[in-house]
């Protein structure tokens, strides 16, 4: 029960994200300025990002049985927060001569982070479902953002519908899955399926509301069989919307799936091992066999994400298996390194387009290396991040998920990640290779004017953590663990 | 009073929850879709409340409320998604949305 | 510190050659010459250094990643100094096999070459596992952009072909340090990738089969060995000149490296168990592959082809695991460093002049190019094993060492003696005997070698002949290393004269 | 002085790397100087050493320049060894390597790549003096290979012509097989006896290995496999009548002279060892015994005068093979020097008839020529004479005392000696046949043709034809080196053994003059027969030897390399490939981008886990 103000106090990232929208939504009505609402979002989110940053050391709390405020769940208000702040900031040049009303996009964005937030607080079915619907309620809105505008030159209407009417169904599924396991065991809250306040209605019973719920999260997080959407709406979503689902998106749903499936002890029941193993060897190798000979780069990176989603399940999996909380720690890092990566592969393609005119074929990307060698090295770091080659974020990362895996001895589903990956090297060498060769000066890429100035900020700030991370992972390895023992 | 068994309640839910299921799967009208969708999750308000009276708490109930509430939200973005898509297209029919693929 | 200075002037004259191109796009390579070329000198403090008893010349060990008890740590024997000379050496060659060659976006591309030998040196100093593997993927990715861009007509295959081959079987090592590290875990109760302390891991044999055969595909992926050769010939005939000199140079040889210092101290028994099915593996390599050799009518995939040839000898030295046989490996390490690197050398001048590689183009080149016809016939002399260079010393040495390992392997091996002789001659007589008749190339441009060119050619005979006749002064700085881990391991003689 | 022996090969070298570096800048005179000048310092530089080392007494010298690798036990060094052998051997090198230079200067006078030629020879005697003067196997294999490249650039000379290449590839590879052979036995030897040294490793394999043990068998085979390559004899004589392909200075030295001759010095400095292996040293006897049988059938076929030449020098090495498999060691050293006489001497006369020809090498294209060619003739008589054991010319005395040992030996002794004694009379055959046909008869083809010899080329002839004729008479200083071995007893020979020694040859002679010259036989008569004619075609061949070969191992793998040219590896790498391609071709048709579909497989997936959740 909220009782007194400082019960409030661990809530402050989420009231600040909230008030921030609540101003900008005060200021279109007073006056449209896209200038001012977007600074608005930026530095609110900004103001969430060091509140939570700060609030680290010392808070760790239940507030109201809904959310848990302890270090893991700022750990990711930091991410997703700061994250959501650089989309704020990518978005803000793409949308910059949009046909049509530009400001109520940093309205959506903030919300969306709301629900975010709420998601990686969450323990409680309740919250989990008020985060999950608001930030999805928020994606259909982005994605079909720039529905009105003559020009747009994608389908956004059409990934708005797709994306409505599968993730409302696997909404229905998690609903229902949870309301199987709320009769199991009497309470909203996460809670082991395993010791049962009263009589239960059986294993099978239970095996099958947890694959309900797991279900619907794996359509959220793209995992093969539940992964069809990805390209789709990927391709058809305003490039910043993408690198939300993608980044946002994802990293909190996970979060969510981690803390259920940790406290639910669903691994506990063999079939939902072998099950969640075969849909990450499953997601592995689909994601990169399906994005091999793709030339669209968002149906790459969509693909890739689905294989990425996989190399978390193994992880995931081997948590069951290992002591300690090293499979924790990896799925932590990995997703702060997938989201580290991916805002800034989708962040690269952003800056050199706009609303009208996405540049989403990897064939646009010829020669970008000679005509934009640091916009060109960026993408190619970031790439190389997502190959998990050494120097950058993405190899500790899989270095974290072998180690993982070995810890728990998961042969095969190394195996398969060793294949999977080695398929990938390919699709991201052919947008690398497409960089280096000889430029053809018939592409007119975006020149970024003014408003694009802080993207390549938030860029060259990726780039630098990508490569840190990457080198001296020392700090952010010793956050991780400290955050990964509150799972 | 003799209650009914919980596996009924459950299974009635469920029976429902499939039929919206292959509503969705064989509605080629986007508006039967959205409708199909709507009985999913209302199947899965269902079985909250029957859930909840196993337990004899409020919790499922206050569930179902958000449930409907959330249904009427994803409804409402939706029908605003339909009319922009009959401005667009001059029909309702799903297929004509897969322009994007491979 | 040392090392790390040695790495660092690679690295720091790498981004210096990429920031220099904005001044002049003549000044990168006049950086690159000057970094490789203090790098050597530098080294040459290390040449004369005491070691202490254990053979290390030089250590540095700093904390880096805590949390899996990862540590910076460098270390130089007599076994790395004697391969970072090699690396600088053909460091030098390389960057003067670029000066004319490469006329684009040369920045970039001194930039490259520069940390693909900082990485190569990286691999040769790290005792600690997990910094090997990073320096061992440092050196990939420059690699790779410089085939891919700089390649001939099928670059990106190649490139990628090389890339995917490497990175696969880097993961399969990867994991294998993994498992290793946590079997330290479990055995210690802490976590090491420390090669010290991995040294002292015991673990069943099945697993340290496996953990073992992690390693070793790796390792045998770049040396390259048979069947992981496959990437080699593509990667080499499309490589630009210096990207050979280097692959073939001083990137094979990290695999030889590898297996020496890695795969078999650290799994003796495993190894010991594998050796015959490894030398079985070398064997085929240097037969195989002198066979498919002698069937190439594009010189850079033969001289490809031969490298995985002589590789084998390696290979079948270091299994043999005995004083020979590894002073016989480490020799053709260097040798063939050396001659195959100038033989690339000649295939890239000759394609830079006649803008073709296929040898039956090609005919009667003696008259016309009689200096580069010498120094080409000298190559091939030194690579079929011609006593007095250094390749006889090598292949001599190590199949002197596995005769006493395995009577059966190395009479097989011998053979290999001859098929070299095969297709060595066969090289100078499709491409230098015969009568000279261009009409199917161009040869306004085919002029003999330049002054320059002569310079490194030169230095590279010496060199050769140098080993051949006084190889003691370069056995010498390898001895203590291998006697120490001769030592180690225990001799893996297995019984003499047993066969498979 | 005798410190001094590392001149010897220093000489050449010098001379070999001052006309490498000039690269065919100098002037044609001081190529020449160079040339000819090193190997005669050389010549020189022996003639003192040996003076001094014979009067001194001492058995044998050693002198160790520098250790060469020292690699735990194996410390092979740069050392030079000295007893009697090798400084015959040394004598012979420099000696007829001398001459030969000097005929050469004048022979090689018109080749544009003159200094070239020269760079080789040098190399060449450089590396046979390292081959004889080594003190352990290891250095000798070094000159072994040396001698063998040297071999390879000179045979293939005259790269120009495809054929010649084909020749001086065919000499190197066949010789690396028997040169493999002896690698390995080396290899067995280090391992067995732990030293390379060879006084050293004798004297271990004397006292460790038993006589015929397995061990004594196997390295002397495998050292006899370096030997008959080497040496050309069977099986791998093919190569020597292609090398004739080289220019003819080059068949003098390397192919008559010297090289050839390194497979009977090996099997000599090795002896001890092959005493340890009877069995394998009888075969070294049969091995000479057909050698020299089969060498004399094709000579009487060929029509090419180098490759008469070049089969008689396959048939005198079976000699000497024969020699020692009888245990004759100095008697086949002798006929090796006597060899090197007499068959240098027809090798240069030879160049000099092909010289004055214009470049014609069928015998029957040529004939009645003493007149137009005297010198050249002399040489031929009196080459002819000693190779075919004419009474008291150099070779009747060494080839006499081969035969006379093997009539000596226990056992097959006298088969051997009747082969022995049959292929002296196929020498007076074919040497006199030659002869006959070229200096005889009626003067075919242009009668203004002069001989072409200047001073420097009859110089060498007319030295060479001295000790052709009276190099019988030299007492060959290797008593101590095979003193061990071979047991001086007075020769118990009949009368009527010596005397069919002598007959047989001039039988032979008279055989070829009735024949070729008094034409009382006709050739073309006994060609009629067509059994005959078939034998002649099989012996022209070389009894099928080379196509046999080329049947059993050049065509397979040709065609191997051929069949897998583009990697049977790469073949299957590129089938992963295919399989990942098709994969991703497939699994990319479910991506329809049909709403409905994908509902269908959320549903669908639901259904399929669920099932596997709860049947599993």
């Amino acid at each position: 029960m909220i009782t007194s103000f400082n019960d409030l106090l661990p809530l402050m990232p989420l009231l600040i994200v909230t008030a921030t929208s609540v101003i900008a939504m005060l200021m279109i009505g007073i006056r449209r300025s896209y200038i001012t609402t977007g600074s608005i979002t930026i530095t609110g989110l900004l103001a969430a990002t060091l509140v939570a940053v700060s609030m680290m050391d010392w808070t760790n709390q239940q507030v109201t049985p809904l959310l848990i405020i302890d270090q893991y769940s700022l750990l990711f208000t930091v991410v997703v927060c700061a994250s959501a702040m650089v989309l704020a900031v990518l978005s803000f040049p793409y949308f910059f001569e949009l046909d049509d009303q530009r400001e109520e996009y940093f309205l959506l964005l903030t919300v969306a982070t709301i629900g975010a937030i709420v998601m990686v607080s969450s323990n409680h079915f309740v919250s989990t479902v008020l985060g999950l619907e608001t930030l999805s309620m928020s994606l259909y809105g982005m994605i079909a953002y720039p529905l009105h505008s003559a020009k747009s030159a994608k389908f956004p209407l059409e990934a708005a519908v797709k994306y409505l009417v599968l993730s409302a169904a696997a909404s229905g599924f998690i609903l229902f899955g949870m309301a199987l396991i709320y009769a199991q065991t009497g309470t909203l809250s996460f809670a082991s399926v395993t010791e049962l306040p009263a009589a239960g209605l059986g294993d099978s019973y239970t095996i099958i509301a947890l694959l309900m719920v797991v279900s619907g999260m794996a359509f959220k997080l793209s995992l093969a069989p539940f992964h069809m959407w990805t390209p789709d709406v990927y391709e058809g979503a305003p490039l910043p919307a993408t690198a939300y689902l993608a980044t946002i998106g994802k990293a909190a749903m996970f979060v969510v799936l981690l803390r259920f499936v940790q406290i639910s002890e669903a691994l506990s029941f063999d079939s939902m091992v072998t099950v969640l193993t075969l849909i990450a060897a499953a997601s592995m190798l689909a994601g990169n066999l399906l994005a091999l000979l793709q030339d669209n780069l968002k149906r790459i990176l969509a693909y890739s994400s689905i294989a990425h989603m996989g190399y978390l399940l193994l992880a995931l999996v081997a948590g069951h298996h290992v002591t300690g909380t090293i499979a924790v720690e990896a799925i932590t890092f990995y997703l702060i390194a997938y989201v580290i990566m991916s805002l800034g592969a989708f962040g690269v393609a952003s800056v050199i387009s706009s609303s009208e005119k996405e540049f989403d074929s990897i064939k646009e990307y010829r020669g970008l290396f000679w005509r934009n060698p640091l916009l060109a090295t960026t993408f190619i770091a970031m790439l190389l991040s997502l190959a998990g080659i050494p120097l950058t974020i993405g190899f500790i990362g899989k270095f974290y998920i072998f180690l993982s895996g070995i810890e728990a001895g998961l042969w095969v589903l190394l195996g398969v990640l060793v294949l999977g990956s080695g398929i990938g090297l390919y699709y991201y060498l052919r947008i690398i290779y497409r960089m280096f060769m000889p430029e053809k000066h018939s592409q007119p890429y975006r020149v970024g004017g003014v408003e694009s100035v802080s993207s390549y900020g938030v860029l060259a700030i990726l780039l630098f953590l990508l490569l840190l991370f990457g080198v001296y992972p020392a700090p952010i390895m010793s956050i991780v663990a400290t955050a990964s023992a509150y799972i | 009073m003799e209650s009914i068994p919980i596996e009924h309640g459950l299974i009635l839910a469920g029976i429902l929850f499939a039929l919206g299921l292959v509503g969705v799967l064989t509605r080629r009208n986007i508006v039967f879709v959205l409708m199909s969708l709507e009985i999913m999750i209302n199947a899965s308000g269902l079985a909250f409340i029957v859930a909840a009276s196993r337990w004899e708490h409020a919790d499922g109930q206050i569930m179902f409320l958000m449930i409907l509430t959330l249904a009427a939200a994803e409804v409402a973005v939706g029908l605003g998604l339909i009319i922009q898509m009959y401005r667009r297209y001059h029909t309702v029919d799903i297929n004509v949305l897969s322009q994007m693929k491979g | 510190m040392i090392l790390v200075v040695l790495i660092s002037i690679l690295f720091l004259g790498g981004v210096l050659a990429w920031l220099s191109e904005g001044l002049d796009s003549k000044f990168p390579r006049v950086v690159a010459l000057a970094a490789v070329v203090i790098d050597l000198l530098v080294m040459m403090v290390l040449v004369g250094a005491d070691a202490e008893g254990s053979g290390w010349i030089v250590q540095l060990n700093a904390q880096w990643i805590p949390r899996f008890g990862i540590s910076f740590h460098l270390a130089a024997d007599g076994l790395s100094v004697l391969m970072m000379l090699l690396t600088a050496f053909l460091g030098i060659i390389a960057v003067g096999s670029a000066w004319d060659e490469i006329t684009e976006r040369t920045g970039f591309f001194y930039f490259n070459l520069l940390w693909t030998l900082a990485g190569v040196i990286g691999v040769f100093t790290a005792l600690d596992l997990f910094l090997f593997f990073f320096f061992w993927e440092v050196m990939l990715i420059p690699m790779y952009f410089i085939i891919a861009i700089w390649g001939h007509e099928n670059k990106n295959y190649a490139a990628m072909k090389f890339f995917i081959f490497t990175q696969v079987t880097g993961m399969l090592m990867l994991i294998s340090i993994l498992a290793l590290a946590y079997f330290h875990y479990i055995q210690f109760g802490w976590f090491s990738f420390d090669y010290f302390d991995l040294l002292k891991v015991s673990t069943s044999s099945a697993i340290e089969m496996w953990i073992m055969l992690g390693f070793f595909i790796a390792f045998s992926t770049k040396l390259p060995s048979f069947p992981f050769h496959s990437w080699l010939p593509d990667a080499h005939s499309q490589a630009p000149t210096a990207g050979s000199v280097l692959l073939a140079g001083v990137l094979l040889k990290t695999g030889a490296y590898g297996l020496i210092r890695f795969a078999v101290p650290l799994f003796p028994e495993a190894s010991m168990q594998f050796a015959p099915f490894a030398m079985t593996l070398a064997v085929i390599s240097i037969l195989y592959c002198a066979k498919v050799a002698f069937a190439q009518t594009d010189i850079k995939r033969l001289i490809a082809y031969t490298s995985v040839s002589h590789m084998g000898f390696v290979m079948l030295g270091i299994y043999a695991w005995n004083e020979q046989a590894l002073q016989g490996a480490v020799m053709t390490m260097l040798a063939h460093g050396l001659s195959a690197a100038a033989l690339f050398m000649l295939a890239g001048g000759l394609q830079h002049r006649i803008h073709t590689r296929d040898m039956d183009h090609m005919g009667g080149f003696w008259p016309k190019v009689p200096r580069l016809s010498f120094v080409a016939l000298f190559f091939s002399i030194a690579a079929l094993g011609m006593p007095g260079l250094g390749n006889f010393v090598g292949e001599f040495l190590a199949l002197l060492g596995a005769f006493q390992a395995s009577i059966g392997l190395t009479v097989a091996a011998a053979f290999g003696l001859i098929f070299a002789s095969v297709y060595s001659l066969w090289v100078i007589q499709k491409v230098f005997h015969g009568v000279y008749r261009n009409s199917d190339f161009d040869d306004t441009h085919l002029h003999d070698l330049t002054r320059r060119e002569m310079f490194y050619f030169g230095a590279m005979m010496i060199g050769l002949i140098w080993m051949g006749m006084y190889p003691q002064s370069f056995l010498d700085m390898s001895s203590t290393t291998l006697t120490n881990l001769l030592n180690e391991t225990g001799q893996l003689l297995f019984a003499q004269g047993s066969e498979l | 002085m005798q410190d001094l022996i590392w001149l010897l090969p220093t000489y050449p070298l010098l001379g070999f790397l001052s006309l490498v570096l000039t690269s065919g800048n100098l002037p044609k005179k001081v190529v020449g100087a160079i040339g000819a000048g090193s190997i005669g310092l050389s010549f020189l530089t022996a003639a003192v050493i040996a003076y001094q080392f014979l009067g001194s007494g001492e058995t044998h010298l050693v002198v160790e320049m520098w250790t060469w690798m020292a690699v735990g036990n194996f410390t092979p060094g740069f050392s030079f060894y000295l007893d009697g052998l090798a400084v015959v051997m040394m004598l012979i090198i420099t000696g007829v390597g001398f001459l030969i230079h000097l005929y050469s200067a004048g022979f090689m006078l018109d080749d544009p790549s003159y200094s070239r030629f020269f760079a080789y020879m040098n190399l060449f005697v450089a590396s046979m003096l390292v081959l004889v003067l080594a003190d352990n196997l290891l250095l000798l294999y070094l000159g072994w290979e040396g001698v063998g490249l040297c071999s390879y650039l000179l045979i293939g000379f005259w790269y120009e012509k495809p054929e010649n290449g084909y020749a001086a590839r065919k000499a190197f590879i066949t010789t690396r097989v028997g040169d493999t052979s002896m690698a390995i036995g080396l290899f067995l030897l280090f391992a067995e006896l732990g030293t390379l040294n060879i006084q050293e490793m004798l004297h271990a394999a004397e006292t460790q290995w038993a006589v015929g043990s397995g061990l004594a068998v196997a390295a002397s085979l495998l050292l006899l496999g370096g030997a008959v390559g080497k040496s050309a004899q069977l099986p791998l004589q093919t190569w020597l009548p292609d090398a004739m392909a080289g220019p003819t200075p080059i068949s003098a030295l390397i192919h008559a002279a010297t090289m050839v001759t390194a497979g009977v010095y090996l099997v000599a400095r090795t002896h001890v060892l092959f005493e340890l292996a009877p069995n394998v040293q009888l075969l070294l006897a049969w091995i000479g015994l057909i050698t020299l049988l089969m060498a004399g059938f094709t000579a009487m076929t060929q029509h090419d005068i180098k490759r008469i030449l070049a089969y008689s020098t396959i048939s005198q090495i079976g000699y000497m093979f024969l020699g020692l498999g009888v245990g004759a060691w100095s008697a086949s050293v002798f006929h090796l020097m006597t060899h090197a006489f007499f068959k240098a001497l027809l090798f240069l006369a030879a160049g000099t008839v092909i010289h004055s020809l214009h470049h014609e090498h069928s015998i029957f294209k040529m004939g009645g020529k003493r007149k137009q060619l005297p010198i050249a003739f002399a040489s031929f008589m009196i080459g002819s004479l000693a190779l075919a054991a004419f009474p008291f010319t150099s070779g009747y005395f060494s080839k006499d005392e081969i035969l006379i040992a093997a009539l000596e030996m226990e056992g097959p002794g006298m088969i051997l000696w009747l082969g022995g004694v049959l292929g002296a009379f196929l020498t007076g055959i074919y040497s006199f046949r030659l002869v006959f046909v070229v200096f005889f008869g009626e003067s075919k083809g242009h009668h203004e043709e002069k001989e072409v010899a200047g001073l420097s080329m009859a110089t060498p002839l007319i030295i060479l034809m001295v000790f052709a004729l009276f190099g019988g008479w030299i007492q060959i200083p290797v008593d101590a080196v095979f003193s061990h071995g071979e047991v001086h007893e007075e020769h118990h020979i009949s009368n009527l053994m010596h005397a069919i020694m002598i007959v047989v040859p001039l039988l032979g002679i008279g055989v070829s003059y009735l024949f070729f010259m008094s034409k009382t036989f006709s050739v073309e008569k006994l060609m009629a027969n067509p059994l005959a004619t078939r034998l002649h075609g099989f012996w022209f061949s070389g009894w099928g030897m080379d196509a046999l070969y080329s049947f059993l191992f050049v065509r397979p793998f040709v065609f191997l390399a051929q069949v897998n040219k583009n990697d049977l590896i790469d073949a299957v790498y590129a089938l992963l490939v295919e399989i990942t391609r098709v994969a991703h071709v497939m699994i990319a048709r479910t991506q329809t981008g049909q709403l409905r579909w994908y509902a269908l497989s959320i549903g669908g997936g639901v259904v399929l886990l669920i099932t596997l959740g709860v049947v599993l």
